[in-house]
């Protein structure tokens, strides 16, 4: 976690935009994945949904640092 | 120096026509630094995008690699600049309703100086350049 | 019909980001001459540098990638 | 028809489909990376983000070297990608 400085307003919208494309990427490339019959490019989607997890899993971390971040709106709180 | 502080909060009441007088050009250095870093943040924003969309378009390695290159400088110029803004006071990402204020009285300021009667009428200086046939 | 080039988008864009480099040096040189503060000025100076080791890399690619 | 049987109806363009998908993802995906950059303020955001675009920009030229191989991409020759695009496009336009 970052410590003093917070992410600001404007970053964070920027990482919400990154990540909702990259969930939306991985899942399409884990699906893929399994469609493709050819094994180079079903290796390259495989690769690609293992390093997205990753980056998606980095984001969410700098996505929870951010000042806009409330524990307590979260929808399971209510 | 004391104006990096608050650079555009000299600017109180409605810019003053006779701009050379001292008295009217406090603040000045601030406003016109904070301007032009502004300018040069945008421009540095710019080539970022500019860079990636051109390495989404160029097969070629060598360009690809120069232009990556080129990329990676223009990201660690971005962050210089936009930290040498906030440290000047021009730049507050981390508090809105700062840079809010701050943009409104920029804009303010450039209305102002679209009035203003900064060059003389006829700018034409051919006349002083070595072009006869011009 | 002319025949395309091979690399004919390629040049374009390479085209492009030297037309925005050459303003970008343009712009931070003149702007050189109107900063008070210093530390502005030597980031811009930084630029033009950077900006101009760019040029001189593009216009190579440019050239290396002109369509015959 | 959902979009899996779209897929498995177009026989062996199916390859062809979804590598362009994963091509303009990855291209998108690139162009991202650069306007969140542009934007970011924090240090440690922008080492994240400066990272994740390298990894981007190599996952583009990988699947763009790969369609290149297998004919699916003509960077090289435009008139021939013109070809290929009018032939997917007529694919599509097949759907019922």
């Amino acid at each position: 976690m970052l410590e003093g400085k917070r992410i600001s307003p404007h970053e964070t919208f920027e990482l919400h935009e990154i990540v909702s494309f990259k969930n939306i990427c991985a899942t399409k490339a884990s699906a893929m994945a399994g469609l493709v019959t050819d094994e180079e490019l079903s290796t390259l989607l495989q690769q690609d949904f293992t390093t997205s997890q990753e980056h998606i899993a980095e984001l969410k971390d700098l996505i929870q640092s951010s000042e806009l971040w409330d524990e307590n709106q979260l929808p399971n709180n209510h | 120096m004391s104006y990096e502080k608050k650079p555009i909060n000299a600017l109180k009441g409605p810019m003053n026509n006779d701009y050379l007088e001292i008295q009217n050009s406090e603040g000045m250095p601030g406003l016109v630094d904070s301007t032009i870093a502004l300018n040069f943040l945008l421009n540095a924003k710019s080539g970022i995008k500019n860079c990636a969309t051109a390495l989404t378009e160029i097969a070629d390695p060598e360009a690809r690699k120069e232009i990556h290159n080129m990329l990676n400088a223009q990201i660690d110029l971005h962050a210089q600049i936009s930290e040498l803004m906030m440290n000047k006071g021009w730049f507050h990402p981390y508090h809105v309703a700062e840079q809010f204020k701050l943009d409104l009285v920029s804009a303010q300021a450039a209305v102002q100086i679209s009035n203003m009667q900064l060059f003389p009428g006829n700018t034409s200086r051919l006349g002083t350049f070595a072009t006869p046939n011009y | 019909m002319p025949q395309l080039n091979s690399t004919l988008h390629e040049t374009m864009e390479l085209h492009e980001l030297l037309n925005f480099k050459t303003i970008c040096m343009t712009t931070s040189k003149m702007a050189q001459g109107v900063v008070f503060d210093q530390d502005l000025k030597a980031l811009l100076e930084k630029d033009v540098q950077q900006s101009r080791q760019a040029i001189t890399v593009l216009q190579g690619l440019v050239i290396k990638t002109q369509p015959q | 028809m959902g979009l899996l049987q779209n897929l498995a109806g177009m026989g062996d363009m199916t390859e062809q489909v979804i590598a362009t998908d994963f091509l303009i993802s990855a291209k998108a995906g690139v162009r991202n990376y650069a306007v969140a950059i542009s934007e970011t303020a924090t240090p440690e955001v922008r080492e994240v983000l400066h990272r994740h675009l390298d990894v981007a920009i190599d996952t583009h030229e990988k699947i763009f070297n790969y369609m290149t191989k297998k004919g699916y991409y003509h960077a090289n020759n435009p008139q021939e990608q013109l070809i290929v695009d009018a032939k997917a496009a007529d694919t599509v336009l097949d759907i019922q």
